[in-house]
């Protein structure tokens, strides 16, 4: 853990304002441990309860965007792969600016290493892109092999369970707008009455605005408090999207976002 | 409170045959914010239009839906009367109930329940029109020609004759472009630079003309009235200025044997040289890829020859920044060359040449002084074949279109040969003698009848040399396709005209269209030919398409008067049906992130960004900002906002997501 | 007009070749070999297409020019339309025959292809002797080339025996299955 | 029992399938009224949320129909609507949302008849599949009689 | 030098087992020189020739395709076919076949399977694939006769399909022969058809055709004619000469494979000169034969 610590102790004396990072998760009633939680080390002392290691996978890059955060100046971030690609594409999409943010990674099982600029964290990233989790993948399928009504009986059941509590939208690095269009007026796309036509709207609206953006970290449903796997809905897209357009989200500085570009020679078997 | 009218129009029969507009108009007039709706036989009539103007007065009502034919049609119709009567335009709509109704539905409660149906949906529409003002910009009454043939030269002209400053830009030393080149003109057979060279004197003097030769369009941004034009002025290494044009060191360069382009390669130039005697401007060039001092860093023998000390070996190219209302892309032609036809060993054989070489061959200032000689050995052809079609209207070899000016020209050479080489025998093998134009189908009898041209309805097969002859193999189709075997001294391909070089990259810098073959695209095949799909940027000559001289005179002064068109107001009024990030003024707010997404969508580039302060200035936020002078309405950038923070003025979301409920809910 | 009087459509449907390309620049019949030993020229031929009517086929299909085409492909490679005039003609060919409605002159050309493919019919392979005799038996010309075989017999380019393929079966079947049929013009 | 009407919402570009509809009208070609066109600047600015609101409202049947490629009077905006529409589409058949109610087609400003066929084409597929309730129900109601 | 290190399918086709034998032992000959034994299609057979599409257009297909199939199940990938004609009828079936349909039908018509994968290779093609990057250092009789590339109709035409050289004066030939020291001529003649089929049936139109040929091969300087296609040369060597009704002596019409032969010494009987009725004579068109003459060993292979 030292170099870690005082990796994360240099950085605060160089000026970062703030180190985010993990912190081991409290026990649970029934003495299971939770995950480890995010944690905020803004002094030395706290930066003793700062850990990084395979059980960290919440994705901190969700911090970035949050006006609370943003207003503490210079950032340091624990990130993962799915955490690195996040800040790519905010920077991408302006949302992150070269100097705004250092992460720390881990470079292998004992060692950390810091990375100061985006480019350090692109080549960094080299393109990697993990694949989903074996149950992601699973479930996924096994969505896929049903039929159009099963498939239907399935997330009509998910959308009526869901409280739109937009957990979802919350835990999501790429969910950064300032007014969503789910809650704009004027007009007023989402019903703001919770009933299961509005959740259903409410995925729909989100999966599309995430098409070609998900960078597939999972975060909105791990963060579902009724465990309802939102995530597949943009992992399925995402899926499509480098399937039509050879496209992956996160990897690159100098990457487009397929949805708002085209080629003359795409194809289509459907536009009659 | 909403005071909607409605007026449903029986277009005589035309709706009312199977459109019940009464009852239309009666259920109509129940609906919630409507204040009047009448039914009348032909609302576009004068009695109609008044009766809309009156509603809107006597009701004082706030919005207008017009239910009768398409807006397509009638919009600015209706839109003008509702102004007239005091009502902004931009509050009045219309529900298509007849082309997209009664014409195509039977006489049926259905139907009459539609076109309800449809007035019901624009009436939901226009109570959240707002009232808008067309959109105003600055006109700079400054004009950039690109190109200085003869439709460059024309539309310079007409449009500095009206007043206008006018930039002409050519790419070559000089101006003239092809016609420069041609000896007689069809089908007058008037001397071509008899006429064409005190127009390019005249470019020259014109106080309202700069030149710009030696120069070719780099980058252009910004819209009409408004373009930001970047002209790069390749190095001359010859001060314009201070050059006499006495021509000493075109004359004592050492650089000789330097294939000469104005000729055609029919003979050769120095490397410092002017492309031919009536040159505007008439101030010599350095061709820097042959030239002796730029290859091997010794010579400078012009620079010492020059009495005036005109020649600058360290000049370099210069970028000149200029603003302009309007452009005319006048960049002409070019014909098929070498390597295109191997079974007429064109490129291989000096004696098959092309028509322009012919040209030069023919004119009085060519390297023969008008003699036809061929190149070979420069005997005089006492045969010739002319050859039509040599790539036009040949799919296989890519060009499926005809050339047309080559029926002319061909006609024309035979007889300039006749005139010059009695006992001579011209043969034209041709598949039709397009020959549509005034005096034209006589001129070419003339050839035929009068010159003894031996005209052969057939293709050529081959061409090939024998004892100093070229054996031309064609058939005569009237003949039943009968093999013809001709023995000839020279032989002339009519090759085909294509765009000139480069015209695809100059179509993406300027953001017009263009065809397979590379000719910009008009705006309309008939209705605005010398318009682009680019508001103000036109067409003159043969960039759009093979012309004759006539043609692409007529073209230019047709451009020419669009361009003075628009400089004859200061500023032009636009549909102010345009995109805009919604924002509120103070406090600055908006609900764009700035992630610039919708840059990229934008067919316009008009989506650039603008930076939010707060009182102190200091920068908020960086959102994206429309630029309503760009901008053409068409509302790709609203639907990839996930932010919903930018919208369309007549397609805002609002009014879009009323027509869908108001067409479904009854 | 009956349905053997449609050999454009037909050509068309069999061989995807448009026949109503052709604008009759007669680039086709300029460089073919034999143009001027044709009854009709290849650009007349396309133009007789043209007609589809009963008349204008049949003409076509009883001309001496479709055997004389060498199907060496000059026209089609200088056709600026593309049209695969040979492809027509091998069509024309077995059409004629199959309507029998070939011409008089051009009996032997027919006969001696029938020669060669009878050959291989039997042997999988073609054998000069065999063929020539073959031909010779069909056409009663004799005294053709008299002069030359002994000639060619002497250099070692006539073989007396022919070589024959191993699997003959799967020769004989092939042929029946293309249905080409023994008939002795 | 009357057969089934369904309700049918159209949404097409101006430039060339509104154009294509009114060639079809100024041809006086016939075909069903079940649908009511919306008009559109563009197939870029067809929003999929307001194809999700006609289902929502009740559409039986959704046309959404532009320029061809490569003819787009704004020269790229039903490039983009194609890539929307294709992955749009690709998410509503993930989650069972039955896209066989939504008719995408380019009807360019000729194609009268196409447009004309495209509606009685569409009209009878929707009516073969009845009455489209999936969203209806989500919020217990439906606006279409009992069958 | 000479042990095999390569092997390449081969269909010598009828003409070569018939007529024009010494086109084969030249070919074969060549090959062995440079190291390359040419392997014969297992039990192939008669391509069709010029008869087969004129009546039958299955049967067209059908020969060809069992030869290919044939050849696949052999294992082969390359293919020389030294015949122009046969060449020719084997491209074309190849791209005929590209079409499902049309390999399904085929298939049926032969009862054998069709793998795609199989090349055919001209002569020339072999020849600029195989022979010419090791031709120089071989090369013992530079050639100084002035002669001219005959290229024949089947060779380079249809375009479309063989994608070889160009149709309107072609090259490939010229500069391989252009390698053993000689001038080639330019002349109109390259592709004109020397009357191929019709060769038999028609003897007074390919006399003609032929003549013409020869006549303006000579007429241009041409010291001897080169092909590369067994029926060119039946054409030019038997009917050309008599009829090409010019008194100058008659024009040695060579194979392609015989020309390289000479070149690198081989002897009468390897390249098979012996056999044309226009007598071919070596000591006018290539350089003497230099002391040491070709291997022994080699000579044993032949």
């Amino acid at each position: 853990m030292n170099t870690l610590h005082t990796l994360s102790r240099q950085q605060l004396e160089l000026g970062a304002q703030v180190i985010i990072g993990y912190t081991p998760g409290s026990n649970g009633t029934s003495g299971t441990s939770r995950p480890p939680k995010p944690f905020f080390a803004q002094s030395p002392e706290e930066v003793e309860q700062l850990i990084f290691d395979d059980t960290c996978h919440y994705n901190l890059a969700v911090y970035l965007t949050k006006k609370e955060v943003t207003a503490l100046g210079k950032r340091v971030l624990f990130a993962t792969l799915p955490t690195l690609r996040s800040i790519i594409r905010l920077a991408v999409e302006h949302q992150v600016n070269e100097g705004d943010v250092a992460v720390i990674v881990r470079a292998n099982d004992t060692e950390y290493a810091l990375l100061n600029t985006l480019a350090e964290m692109e080549t960094f990233l080299n393109g990697r892109t993990p694949a989903m989790s074996q149950e992601d993948r699973e479930q996924l399928d096994a969505l896929l092999a049903m039929n159009q009504e099963e498939r239907w009986a399935f997330w009509k059941e998910a959308f009526e369970t869901c409280i739109r509590c937009y957990a979802c939208r919350q835990a999501c690095p790429l969910c950064y707008c300032a007014t969503c269009a789910a809650t704009a007026n004027q007009p007023q796309w989402i019903p703001v009455a919770q009933h299961a036509l509005g959740n259903t709207e409410w995925h729909l609206m989100r999966a599309m605005h995430l098409a070609g953006r998900c960078i597939t970290c999972g975060q909105c449903g791990e963060a579902c408090p009724m465990g309802l796997p939102v995530h597949l809905l943009a992992f399925y897209l995402a899926e499509t999207v480098q399937h039509e357009y050879g496209a992956a989200s996160g990897l690159t500085l100098t990457e487009t976002t397929p949805m708002s570009v085209y080629k003359p020679e795409d194809t289509t078997n459907f536009i009659r | 409170m909403a005071r909607i009218g409605v007026f449903v129009c029986h277009c005589g029969e035309n709706i009312a045959a199977t459109v019940d507009c009464g009852k239309v108009a009666l259920q109509a007039s129940k609906l919630p914010g409507v204040a009047v709706a009448i039914d009348y036989k032909y609302m576009c009539s004068d009695p109609g239009q008044t009766k809309i103007k009156e509603a809107i007065k006597e009701h004082n009502l706030t919005g207008v839906v017009v239910s009768a034919c398409s807006p397509r049609m009638h919009e600015g119709t209706f839109r003008k009367a509702c102004s007239e009567a005091g009502l902004n335009a931009y509050l009045c709509e219309m529900a298509n109930i007849r082309e997209q109704c009664s014409w195509v539905h039977e006489k049926s409660e259905q139907t009459t329940q539609k076109a309800y149906e449809l007035v019901r949906t624009l009436v939901e529409k226009v109570k959240l029109n707002h009232p808008l003002d067309p959109i105003k910009v600055p006109v700079n009454k400054t004009a950039v020609v690109i190109g200085g043939g003869v439709a460059g030269i024309q539309a310079s002209l007409d449009i500095a004759n009206a007043g206008h400053h006018v930039v002409l830009v050519e790419r070559e030393p000089s101006i003239g472009g092809h016609m420069s080149q041609l000896s007689e003109t069809f089908p007058t057979l008037d001397c071509s630079q008899c006429i064409l060279t005190p127009r390019m004197v005249e470019v020259a003097q014109h106080p309202n003309i700069t030149l710009y030769s030696y120069s070719e369009v780099e980058a252009v941004d910004g819209f009409i009235g408004n373009f930001n034009v970047t002209i790069r002025r390749k190095a001359r290494y010859v001060d314009e200025k201070t050059c006499t044009g006495c021509g000493t060191c075109t004359t004592k360069c050492p650089t000789k044997d330097i294939p000469n382009e104005f000729e055609q390669n029919l003979t050769t130039r120095r490397a410092i040289y002017v492309p031919f005697p009536q040159a505007v401007p008439n101030k010599p060039v350095i061709d820097r890829e042959h030239c002796r001092y730029f290859n091997t860093g010794k010579c400078k023998v012009c620079q010492a020859v020059c009495p005036i000390d005109a020649i600058h070996f360290d000049q370099e190219d210069e970028r000149i920044q200029l603003n302009a209302g309007a452009i005319v892309l006048a960049t002409g032609f070019d014909i098929k060359r070498t390597d295109f036809f191997p079974e007429y060993g064109y490129g291989k054989y000096p004696d098959v040449i092309d028509g322009l070489q012919f040209e030069r061959l023919a004119s009085a200032s060519g390297p023969t002084q008008g003699e036809i000689r061929r190149p070979s050995d420069g005997q005089i052809p006492k045969t010739i074949v002319f050859v039509a079609c040599s790539g036009s209207r040949d799919a296989a070899k890519g060009i499926p279109y005809c050339s047309k000016i080559c029926c002319m020209y061909t006609a024309k050479h035979t007889m300039l040969y006749k005139h010059k080489v009695h006992d001579g025998i011209p043969y034209v093998f041709y598949m039709d003698i397009r020959a549509a134009g005034k005096n034209y189908d006589e001129f070419t009898r003339r050839a035929i009848e009068e010159d003894g041209a031996r005209y052969i309805r057939g293709r050529v097969s081959t061409i090939f040399e024998e004892k100093g002859q070229l054996i031309v193999r064609g058939a005569d189709t009237l003949l039943g396709g009968r093999p013809v075997e001709i023995k000839a001294d020279m032989v002339v391909l009519a090759t085909a005209a294509i765009a000139n070089t480069g015209a695809a990259t100059l179509a993406q810098t300027l953001h017009v269209s263009y065809d397979a073959y590379h000719f910009f695209s008009e705006a309309h095949p008939k209705l605005k030919p010398v318009e682009t799909n680019t508001a103000g940027i036109f067409l003159a000559g043969a960039c759009q398409a093979p012309k004759d001289i006539p043609e692409s005179v007529a073209a230019a002064s047709g451009a020419a008067a669009k361009v003075i068109g628009l400089f004859s107001n200061n500023e032009l009024t636009r549909d102010p049906l345009v995109a805009s990030v919604k924002r509120t003024p103070a406090p600055p707010f908006s609900t764009c992130m700035g992630c610039m997404m919708c840059v990229s969508v934008c067919p316009y580039q008009a989506i650039g960004q603008e930076e939010i302060r707060d009182r102190q200035g200091k920068v908020i936020k960086v959102i994206a900002y429309i630029n309503p002078g760009l901008c053409q309405g068409c509302g790709t950038c609203v639907s990839v906002c996930k932010s919903k923070s930018i919208d369309l003025e007549g397609y805002s979301n609002l009014q879009l997501l009323a027509e869908v409920e108001a067409s479904l809910h009854s | 007009m009956n349905h053997e009087a449609q050999l454009a459509s037909k050509i068309a449907t069999e061989t995807n070749i448009i026949v109503a390309k052709c604008y009759q620049c007669g680039k086709c019949s300029a460089g073919c070999p034999l143009a001027t030993d044709m009854d009709v020229t290849s650009s007349a031929i396309l133009r007789l297409l043209q007609y589809n009517t009963e008349a204008t086929d049949t003409e076509v299909l009883r001309s001496n020019a479709i055997w004389l085409c060498l199907s060496c492909d000059m026209c089609y490679s200088r056709c600026p339309n593309q049209i695969d005039i040979p492809g027509v003609m091998d069509l024309l060919r077995q059409e004629s025959v199959r309507q029998g409605c070939t011409n008089a002159a051009a009996r032997n050309i027919v006969r001696f292809h029938r020669s060669f493919l009878d050959v291989v019919q039997q042997t999988g392979r073609s054998f000069e002797m065999g063929m020539v005799l073959d031909y010779k038996w069909r056409s009663k010309r004799w005294f053709d080339d008299l002069a030359l075989a002994p000639r060619m017999f002497l250099k070692g380019k006539l073989r007396l025996l022919p070589e024959v393929v191993k699997k003959r079966k799967e020769i004989l079947r092939l042929f029946k299955r293309t249905l080409f049929l023994r008939k002795n013009v | 029992m009357e057969p089934f009407e369904p309700k049918i919402i159209a949404f097409v570009c101006n430039w060339c399938t509104y154009a294509g509809a009114d060639l079809a009208g100024t041809s006086r070609l016939k075909y069903a009224s079940n649908v009511k066109i919306i008009r559109f600047p563009c197939t870029g600015r067809i929003d999929f949320m307001l194809l999700q609101k006609a289902f929502a409202n009740g559409a039986d049947g959704i046309i959404v129909s532009g320029c061809h490629p490569n003819d787009c009077h704004y020269t790229s905006g039903n490039y983009h609507a194609r890539r929307r529409w294709t992955i749009y589409k690709s998410l509503l058949d993930f989650t069972g949302i039955d896209t066989s109610r939504i008719a995408f087609t380019w009807v360019s400003a000729a194609e009268g008849s196409k447009w004309a066929d495209l509606v009685n084409t569409t009209v009878e597929t929707i009516r073969q599949l009845g009455p489209y309730t999936d969203m209806q129900e989500l919020i217990g109601q439906s606006t279409h009689e009992p069958q | 030098m000479s042990e095999i290190n390569k092997r390449v399918g081969f269909y010598p086709g009828c003409s070569l087992n018939g007529t024009a034998s010494e086109y084969k032992t030249s070919v074969l000959s060549l090959a062995n020189a440079f190291g390359i034994e040419l392997e014969e299609v297992p039990d192939w057979n008669c391509c069709g020739a010029t008869a087969a599409h004129n009546l039958n257009k299955n049967l067209s297909l059908a020969l060809p395709a069992r030869v290919l199939a044939n050849a696949a199940e052999a294992g082969m990938k390359d293919i020389l076919v030294p015949c122009a004609s046969c060449y020719n009828r084997l491209a074309l079936t190849l791209h005929a076949l590209q079409d499902e349909s049309v390999r399904a039908e085929v298939e049926a018509l032969i009862a054998k399977p069709l793998d795609a994968g199989i090349r055919v290779m001209n002569m020339i093609q072999f020849v600029q694939e195989y022979i010419q990057p090791h031709l120089d250092e071989k090369i013992q009789r530079p050639f100084f006769a002035k002669t001219a590339c005959y290229y024949g109709c089947l060779l380079v035409r249809p375009h479309e399909v063989l994608h070889f050289d160009r149709t309107e004066d072609p090259q490939s030939m010229d500069e391989v022969m252009q390698t053993l020291g000689v001038g080639t001529i330019d002349w109109p003649y390259k592709t004109e058809c020397c009357g191929a089929g019709l060769t038999m049936s028609r003897t007074d139109l390919v006399s003609k055709l032929s003549g013409n040929i020869v006549a303006d091969a000579a007429e241009r300087g041409a010291q001897a004619i080169v092909v590369a296609c067994p029926m060119c040369h039946a054409n030019l060597d038997m009917r050309g000469q008599q009829s090409s009704g010019k008194d100058t002596a008659p024009i040695p019409i060579l194979y392609l494979s015989q020309a390289l032969g000479m070149a690198i010494g081989l002897d009468e009987k390897q390249t098979g000169i012996g056999h044309h009725l226009t007598p071919v004579k070596p000591e006018l068109l290539c350089a003497k034969q230099p002391e040491q003459i070709v291997q022994p060993e080699f000579k044993k292979e032949v």
